[in-house]
């Protein structure tokens, strides 16, 4: 079970804040998790489209897409950032 | 080393005396406010929401003043970033910096600020008479942040 | 564009909020506040007092400033600089700048300064126990303004 | 007839803070009013002397050893600046 969430453009796009999710086996990094994600088809495939700017935090950290992801982790999805 | 996060205004004269008490080796203190202007790329803002990260946020400042102390010889610093609903002409980011030296102070502000604007994870979406849209990032943000990838002097 | 020589303090917050009033296309406000440090070299100041020369002084930070509103694109600057007898902790001078954008603030704030600190005549008499004694110019401040020559990006 | 000012170090060794001077008919920059005073002797030559670092003025703009001097010209002597 990780822990997801989604800020600013993903939240209205995906009209979700946070789930709780089980990952399959196979995923196993950021890469994985996100075309698991991307799955779902919709606003998931568009937003998370592979040359789409997100950017994916795991436990608070900024991570690329080799970032490990464990159970208990937890994992969000952002646009750049805009704040300043 | 302070980082605040908050709905509420703040005032920069008390914020700066707070900053500077009890330590009489300031000789310098550099600051810089951020405001909500009525124009961005031509269009009219009428409000703006900040949305952010509550924990990521605080940890990944406090992460860019850590490194800003690492790099200048500075005494204090402090980042305050308000929240939620600003109209224009609000102030928005609060980032000030005191040390010995002029030099020092003014580096580090502006990289703490540079490094913010890139790496703490706050979003922008304007309100304007045509509707409400999320800020895209301004690729000058980005290019202000590499320059102090190189060492600093 | 404001230039005060002045034996008053002055109240950042205040003079702050005066600058910025009416121009809502203010984004950014990059400010310097510089301080009598009470240890110098060393040495414990018990008073300072600052001396300058009267026109001159309003002359060449009129230019200074004018230079740096050719420079860079901002849009007010602010310069206070007091002169008298002073204390540790007293604030000396303050220079303040807006602008649409951060970068142009505090490159031309620190532009302003740097010129300040070499070419606005200001003396510096420092009072310690052992006695009273005229500040040395630095090195440091010829070498900061120097940077300035090359042409600005 | 031109004003001399003299602030800082200058004005406490040489006693004065101005004074006004009919000039030598030679004495046209700053380069031979500089001398004209240095030859006053005593703290004058003292804080005038060639490898001092000394700035003048002249109608409030910096000048340099060729800057002419022309009477009616406010000319000031200082010690490098300090503000700031």
């Amino acid at each position: 079970m990780i822990t997801l969430l989604y800020f600013a453009r993903l939240r209205e796009s995906f009209g979700l804040s946070s789930e709780q999710a089980n990952l399959p086996a196979d995923v196993a990094d950021v890469r994985s998790l996100t075309e698991w994600l991307r799955q779902r088809g919709g606003a998931w495939q568009e937003e998370l489209a592979q040359d789409s700017p997100v950017r994916v935090a795991v436990n608070q950290d900024m991570a690329d897409p080799d970032t490990t992801v464990h159970d208990g982790d937890e994992v969000a999805f952002f646009p750049p950032v805009t704040g300043g | 080393m302070t980082v605040r996060i908050q709905t509420e205004d703040f005032d920069l004269g008390a914020e700066i005396l707070h900053l500077r008490r009890g330590n009489t080796g300031i000789g310098a203190v550099a600051s810089f406010v951020g405001l909500v202007r009525d124009l961005n790329h031509g269009t009219t803002i009428t409000e703006m929401t900040l949305e952010h990260y509550p924990g990521m946020t605080e940890k990944a400042l406090a992460e860019i003043v850590e490194e800003a102390k690492r790099r200048w010889n500075i005494i204090d610093a402090l980042v305050i970033h308000r929240i939620g609903p600003l109209k224009p002409t609000d102030q928005i980011v609060l980032v000030a910096v005191s040390g010995a030296h002029r030099g020092d102070a003014f580096a580090a502000c502006e990289f703490i600020m540079d490094y913010l604007k890139t790496r703490a994870p706050f979003w922008k979406k304007e309100q304007t008479e045509a509707g409400a849209h999320w800020v895209d990032a301004r690729e000058s943000d980005e290019t202000a942040a590499q320059r102090w990838i190189a060492p600093s002097t």
